[in-house]
């Protein structure tokens, strides 16, 4: 099959690389800021592939929510908690091998049934702004009800996170 | 519509996510702290995302926008994955708060070692 | 769309403008207060929903689609709003017993219960993959949240605490995981129908073809959906995250986050998968539910057997009784009526509906006699609810009506709701061996349930327990003993409140 | 329908009768926790009182009324009362799920029965339970247990009928445990309880599967529906009720439970036994006699086997019959050689039992309702007896500070003169049991046995298993009045110390004891050509109704009626020899004492020695041969006594082991253990480790593809 027919380019592989990289690098090195670094090198290749996918407001997204607000959160977390920090230990459990064997299976399962399956798709053409404008109408259309919940699981979280924090001053 | 050649558009996403979704089941199952495993399922949720976009790319069949008029292709995956991120950092503000309140009642925070309640 | 759908959102509107009520009042009560006021404001805020949310189960009323199919108020979201509401309230109520053992944020706990009754009740509407997938999360978060609520007040109790959130962040890694595996489920679905409309997925499923990443992909839905539920295998988490947890919060879990779980589930696989014409019989997803379904009754009630703490014995309990509420689902079938074509019967989700409103009360009632029990004696331990007949009457006859409805022996509402599923599975013949493993079930489940009130009954009481008056548990143990009772007698009005949505699940 | 609403605005009294003594247990219960302990029994007895009237005045006696007016007219007509309380159900009438009530003959029989024998078991506890500390609840449990009971009967419908069935089933287990402190009845309790369970989960099957093919749990329509529906199904749905009254009137292989269950205080027996729970089982089959009899090839066919390319057919009421006589033989010669009271009763109870289900399945309908009604009555005579025996023996040693089993009959003996009032009316409920002419019992095993040796479903094996246990009954129950009330005491200071009960235990043993005599007597007239009044009232309105043929009863005869009689004497006659005679008595030590070889060689020996003697003492020939003659008389009667003994005791022998090691062990406790085995392997799964959770997780998802995908297609 040829790049033209599959629509994947050369960038696509070496996103996937790169990816399939880094997030081997998230599970298996053993120093957990070095992890939460490559952490952030995957997501931030994901964005690329939405990129790729002509999915820019996604990419957006991505970047901003994830790489800005997630790993941040993961390294605060990494750097509250002691001696996690630049320390290169034993980071798997005992039961590693028979974890491996499972998502191995799983992902043979996966990539098996993904190959057996014809998937529907129809090829056509992407305009940038009309998808761009068609999306945000769709958020302000349909989706309203959707993006008025997230906004309210923002705040139970936030609620949440506080509640766990101040137990601390209590228990000390 | 479908015909192999076209189905073969979409095929590297799944794969590469597929691939993704693996090593994050792997993460989840053998991080021995829980901030990796946290880390891990982000992993997961990545892999998902991937899915969803590449499945708005070439399969979505849109929907009717009933205020506005017209029909928004690709807007049911990307909105889903929106969700998804957001879902995410939520998950991931609560939990480590979680994470960080057992290393101050545990002085550990290996999940593995967390076995107070059990059979 | 012109407008904002009140008149059907009516309930959902109050109950998040009660949440946001409760936030403002936690920010500007004063500490003095807040330590009842926010809680009696939910509850009375929560009793207010409820009259919308009884009134809209009155008769059948056409179901609506809002925001262009991706919400549906119908006679079976309905029917879920109401029993979410009343678990909330009564969840509410035993609270008030309990405050001491929650964290000083008491504000906080009331406002996520509420945002939690609000997530429930999306998902039990959700018609739409992202709604679903939105509303799962939400509902978990929050209950991540409340799990990790207890506070122990003394240092004795420090190990509480470590308990508590020991479960509460289980629960997450748990259902982080399932969710992501659900997702991906879903994300296959998305793909194969290229829409996340449950009825578009429906037109394409049944098809030929793809049967494999099909089975995958409603495999996948099924650990998300079975981790909700408490299904075996994916079951695990409940038992520990119910010893853990804050004992109404157990109550919450077993109650309300599985029927609205059970709700989705059900929506999801008869809207959104279809219940007869499949090209392929490897489609047919009542098999596969129905393994779950045996696997997960074995599972709850052998495991249950072995329990000696309380709250550990009633997560088993749940577990098996997940079992039971799955085979319901599991059993609906096409007959062919006349020249008419085939219809479609739904006698297995009806009588999953009536199990669940029997379910409720005999489930929080017991969790309401461990939240009264333990206040005062601070064991969860089975054996220490040794001599209760003698101590206290009222509690322990309380007691053995809810363990009696949850083997289900008459004459106890738990025996209405098993003998509809029973009639569901012989009704539809080819699960046959589900109606068995049911009733060889019960007899397994007896031993346990019976060693409750063996202990109760039977033996002994040890010195040193000093039973104290109150008033919101009593209540809380006497409504749902009344209503387990009740629901026996009148179990037609179940039968009536049920048929409406029977019918509104699947006109479109 | 052939159901005809009469007097119908005297219906709503009907669900009154059983409401009434379960609100009695709500308030006594919560009285009870409130510490007015002995005003718990004024009101339960109070509430079972005005059931009792309301049945006898509202029911029994205006149908009696009815059906004697009928009579005159030369047409009895079976009439019954249906109402329903409310429908509930998305459709018609056939899909909705009646409650109501019925009232035909058998049901007013019944009620008749129930509340009285009830009320006087109640007064009696009195008496008999009032130093018991925990009173008022043991008065609220009766209450309840006698509702679930009253509502069973009244019940025109499978559903509230199982309501009922198991409501007894808790009652039972909170009353047969009563005594908690006593591990053995702690066990008992939990014994009866899931030994009844492991009947109703056949039950459950039978009714469910009636329900799913009929669409109704209502008598009607059920019997309706077995008029033309595949013989299979019916058969499976008598079997899978005769299951569950396997369970609940203690029949092999689910017998076991009834003997321990006499763990509980003795009105609790004398509930169990006559009364309630046991009667539950035959009822249930006598009123889905439709669905039995209709699978008899009347109404429909049977269960058909086919194996080896043979076709077996298997009907219901063989199995019950078989079961029943079975169970009846069983169950006597365990009685025999018991020695604890109240375990020669139990025995007997299973037995009689047995006599039912064996009358039901020869098609003897009238026989066995007729044999339920008065055996409720003598048994509950006689339980409350030996419980009056037993409360004062007990109390006699106590105060002598003697240290022995109150219930075991060989440290009683001699109690005539201490306990007349006790001894007089054990004395009829025992030759009612016994079934002596004239009273109750002779009339009704009299039907057993003639509709078992000449009915229309006779079988010569089942008649003569039927004549057996008749002449084993009237033996164990000599035996156990011999024992008890006659020869000497064995302890004689407690005998000196043993007293009647008082007037509240004595005034009830009266009241069943004249019931005991005189229930028979409506069948008399028969023998002489009369009209058999019982039958005629009994006769099968059940099955008139749904227009099946009711199987014809028999007239009475003499000659069976004197084989019976004769059988009963020679019962008797043995018993007295054996255990009332000082010959009996060193027969039986002869029996006893030594093994059948020791006794063989030992008695010539003897006889050898005995002759010499006499020689050297009487030289009189004649005298000598005398002595001869009644040794060798001796030596045949101990030899035949031996055999015969031995033999029996090997069967109990063989049956206690059986009911031990198989029935107990492998099926009432294997199971259970299994169950621990692999809850404790799945304990193993449960590490608290929750990435092992999750990892147990996608391997089940990966199983459940798998065995989705290539096992199950």
């Amino acid at each position: 099959m040829s790049a033209a027919a599959t629509g994947v380019g050369p960038a696509f592989w070496l996103l996937a690389v790169g990816i399939i990289g880094g997030a081997l690098g998230v599970v298996l090195l053993r120093n957990m800021v070095q992890s939460a670094l490559c952490l952030g090198l995957v997501l931030l290749l994901v964005g690329g592939i939405y990129l790729n996918l002509h999915a820019d407001l996604l990419a957006g997204f991505q970047v901003l929510l994830y790489v800005g607000a997630v790993v941040t959160l993961v390294l605060i977390a990494i750097m509250l908690i002691h001696n996690l920090a630049a320390r290169y230990v034993v980071q798997t459990n005992q039961r590693w091998g028979l974890g491996a064997v499972a998502a191995v299976a799983s992902g043979a399962l996966l990539v098996w049934a993904i190959n057996d399956t014809r998937w529907p798709v129809t090829l056509r053409p992407v305009d940038y702004s009309e998808q761009l404008r068609q999306f945000c109408l769709a958020l302000l259309d349909k989706y309203i009800l959707p993006f008025e919940v997230a906004a309210v699981v923002l705040l139970v979280a936030l609620l949440g996170a506080i509640v766990f924090a101040q137990q601390t001053e209590r228990s000390e | 519509m479908s015909d192999p050649a076209a189905s073969a558009a979409v095929q590297p996403y799944l794969l590469l996510s597929a691939v993704l979704f693996c090593i994050g089941l792997y993460g989840v199952f053998s991080r021995l702290n829980a901030v990796g495993v946290l880390m891990s399922l982000e992993l997961l949720l990545n892999a998902c995302n991937i899915n969803l976009i590449a499945f708005s790319r070439y399969c979505d069949r849109g929907v009717e926008l009933a205020r506005f008029g017209g029909t928004a292709l690709g807007a049911q995956g990307q909105v889903l994955a929106l969700l998804s991120i957001t879902i995410a950092a939520a998950e991931a503000a609560v939990g480590l708060a979680i994470v960080i309140s057992i290393y101050r009642s545990f002085r550990h925070i290996n999940v593995d070692d967390l076995d107070l309640l059990r059979w | 769309m012109s407008g904002f759908p009140w008149a059907s959102l009516a309930t959902e509107t109050a109950l998040l403008g009660l949440g946001l009520l409760l936030v403002t009042l936690d920010i500007v009560v004063t500490d003095k207060h807040r330590k009842h006021l926010l809680g009696y404001v939910a509850l009375g805020g929560l009793l207010l929903c409820l009259l919308p949310a009884a009134g809209s189960c009155v008769g059948p009323d056409a179901p609506e689609e809002l925001f262009g199919g991706l919400y549906r108020t119908d006679d079976f979201q309905r029917y879920f709003r109401l029993l979410s509401i009343v678990v909330s309230l009564l969840v509410g109520l035993l609270t008030l017993d309990y405050l001491e053992h929650i964290r000083i944020d008491r504000g906080v706990f009331f406002i996520i219960l509420v945002f939690g009754t609000q997530a429930m009740i999306l998902l039990a509407g959700a018609n739409d993959l992202v709604l679903i997938y939105l509303s799962f999360e939400f509902l978990s978060i929050a209950s991540y949240i409340l799990v990790g609520f207890l506070l122990g007040k003394d240092k004795g109790a420090q190990n509480e605490v470590k308990r508590s959130t020991e479960a509460s962040l289980k629960y997450l890694i748990y259902g982080a995981v399932a969710s992501g595996v659900m997702l991906y489920g879903f994300s296959l679905f998305y793909g194969l129908a290229g829409s996340t409309s449950l009825p578009r997925i429906a037109e394409v499923y049944g098809q030929a073809g793809n049967e494999m990443i099909k089975v995958v992909a409603l495999a996948l839905v099924l650990v998300g959906m079975g981790f909700k539920v408490g299904a075996a295998p994916f079951h695990q988490w409940a038992p520990d995250v119910y010893e853990g947890a804050p004992t109404p919060i157990a109550a919450f879990l077993a109650v309300g986050s599985k029927g609205a779980a059970l709700a989705v589930l059900t929506r999801f696989l008869v809207i959104g998968l279809g219940v007869s014409d499949f090209a392929s019989p490897i489609l047919d997803w009542r098999v596969m539910v129905a393994i779950l379904a045996v696997l997960t009754m074995f599972v709850g009630n052998l495991l249950a057997l072995l329990q000696a703490n309380i709250k550990r014995l009633l997560g088993y309990s749940s577990v098996a009784h997940a079992g039971y509420l799955l085979a319901a689902v599991a059993c609906n079938f096409a007959v062919t009526t006349g020249g008419a074509g085939a219809a479609v019967r739904l006698d297995g989700v009806q009588a999953m509906l009536i199990y669940l409103a029997a379910y409720l009360f005999m489930t929080v009632g017991a969790f309401a006699v461990v939240v009264w029990y333990q206040r005062n004696s601070g064991s969860e331990l089975v054996e220490d609810y040794a001599g209760l007949a003698q101590r206290s009457p009222g509690m322990a006859v309380a007691m053995l009506i809810f363990m009696l409805s949850l083997t289900g022996i008459p004459p106890t509402a738990g025996f209405v709701g098993k003998l509809f599923i029973l009639r569901a599975t012989i009704a539809q013949g080819e699960l046959w061996w589900l109606g068995l493993a049911i009733v060889l079930n019960s007899v397994i489940s007896a031993f346990y349930y019976m060693n409750v009130v063996r202990v109760m009954f039977y033996l002994k009481p040890k010195a040193g327990v000093v039973l104290r008056p109150t008033f919101a548990t009593p209540a809380v143990v006497g409504l749902c003993a009344a209503a387990t009772i009740l629901l026996l007698l009148q179990f037609g009005v179940l039968v009536e409140l049920t048929a409406a949505p029977l019918g509104a699940i699947l006109t479109n | 329908m052939a159901v005809e609403a009469i007097s119908g605005q005297w219906v709503w009294i009907v669900p009154l009768i059983p409401v009434l003594p379960a609100l009695a247990f709500f308030v006594g219960i919560i009285g009870g926790g409130l510490g007015l302990h002995k005003r718990v029994s004024n009101l339960t007895i109070g509430a079972m009182a005005l059931s009792c009237l309301l049945a006898w005045g509202t029911v029994f006696l205006p149908v009696l009324l009815n059906f004697l007016g009928g009579l005159q007219h030369g047409h009895p007509e079976p009439f019954s009362w249906s109402h329903n309380w409310f429908w509930a159900g998305a459709g018609g009438p056939g899909d909705g799920l009646f409650i109501g009530v019925m009232v035909d003959h058998l049901t007013a029989a019944m009620l008749a029965m129930v509340t009285l024998v009830v009320l006087m078991i109640e007064v009696y506890a009195v008496g008999y339970m009032a130093h018991e500390p925990h009173y008022g609840r043991f008065h609220s449990y009766v209450s309840l247990f006698a509702a679930g009971m009253l509502g069973l009967v009244v019940s025109n419908n499978y559903l509230t009928l199982l309501v009922s069935w198991e409501i007894m089933g808790v009652c039972s287990y909170l009353l047969i445990g009563f005594w908690y402190h006593k591990d053995s009845a702690r066990k008992a309790a939990k014994k009866a309880f899931m030994v009844t369970r492991l009947g109703d989960c056949g039950m459950l099957i039978g009714i469910f599967i009636a329900y799913a093919y009929c669409g109704s749990f209502q008598f009607e329509q059920v019997f309706l529906w077995a008029k033309t529906a595949a013989p299979v199904l019916v058969a499976l749905t008598a079997l899978g009720l005769f299951m569950g009254s396997v369970g609940k009137s203690a029949q092999f292989p689910l017998h076991v439970w009834l003997p321990d269950a006499m763990e509980g205080p003795t009105p609790v027996s004398a509930l169990i036994h006559a009364a309630t729970m046991v009667s539950a089982g035959v009822y249930l089959v006598a009123r889905s006699y439709p669905l039995f009899y209709g699978a008899h090839g009347d109404l429909a066919g049977d269960l058909e086997l086919t194996a080896l390319g043979q076709v077996y057919t298997l009907e219901p009421l063989t199995v019950v019959a078989w079961i029943g006589g079975f169970t009846a033989l069983f169950a006597a010669t365990m009685a025999v050689f018991a020695a604890d009271i109240k375990k020669v009763l139990a025995y007997s109870t299973i037995s009689q039992l047995g006599y039912m289900f064996l009358a039901l399945g020869v098609g003897g309908y009238t026989a066995a309702v007729f044999h339920l009604l008065t055996h409720a009555f003598f048994k509950a005579l006689l339980f409350l007896g030996s419980g009056s025996v037993i409360h004062a023996v007990e109390h006699a040693m106590h105060h002598e500070h003697v240290h022995e089993d109150p219930q075991n009959m060989y440290h009683m003996g001699a109690l005539w003169t201490r306990m007349p009032a006790t001894a007089w009316t054990f004395l009829l409920g025992t030759l009612a049991l016994a079934g002596v002419p004239p009273f109750a019992g002779f009339f009704s095993k009299d039907e057993v046995l003639l509709e078992a040796l000449r009915g229309h479903h006779a079988n010569p094996i089942l008649g003569g298993f039927g004549l057996a246990v008749a002449f084993l009954t009237a033996f164990y129950m000599t035996r156990l009045l011999m024992l008890t009330f006659f020869g000497r005491p064995r302890f004689p200071q407690v005998w000196a110390h043993t007293e009647d009960s008082p007037a509240v235990m004595t005034r009830p043993l009266m009241v069943l004891a004249i019931f005991a005599v005189i229930l028979g007597l409506p069948a008399a007239p028969a023998f002489f050509g009369g009209e058999n009044y019982v039958h005629a009232f009994l006769n099968m309105d059940g099955l008139a109704l749904f227009g099946v043929e009711a199987p014809h009863a028999l007239r009475p005869d003499f000659g069976v009626a004197t084989i019976a009689t004769l059988l009963a004497l020679s019962g008797i006659v043995l018993g007295v020899a054996l255990y009332g005679t000082p010959a009996g008595a060193a027969a039986r030590r002869l029996a006893w004492g030594n093994a059948l070889l020791r006794a063989a060689m030992t008695a010539p020996k003897r006889l050898y020695w005995m002759n010499e003697l006499l020689y050297a003492v009487f030289v009189v020939p004649t005298f000598a041969v005398m002595r001869w003659c009644n040794a060798v008389d001796r030596y045949v009667i101990d030899l035949t006594v031996n055999l015969v003994g031995w033999l029996t005791l090997v069967m109990s022998n063989g049956w206690r082991w059986f009911d031990q090691t198989i029935i107990d062990k492998v099926g009432v406790e294997g199971p259970a253990r299994t169950a621990q085995g692999v809850a404790e392997v799945g304990k193993f799964a449960q590490t608290g480790k929750v990435q092992g959770y999750a990892l147990v997780a996608v391997t089940g998802l990966l199983l459940l593809v798998a065995v989705r995908v290539w096992l199950v297609r």
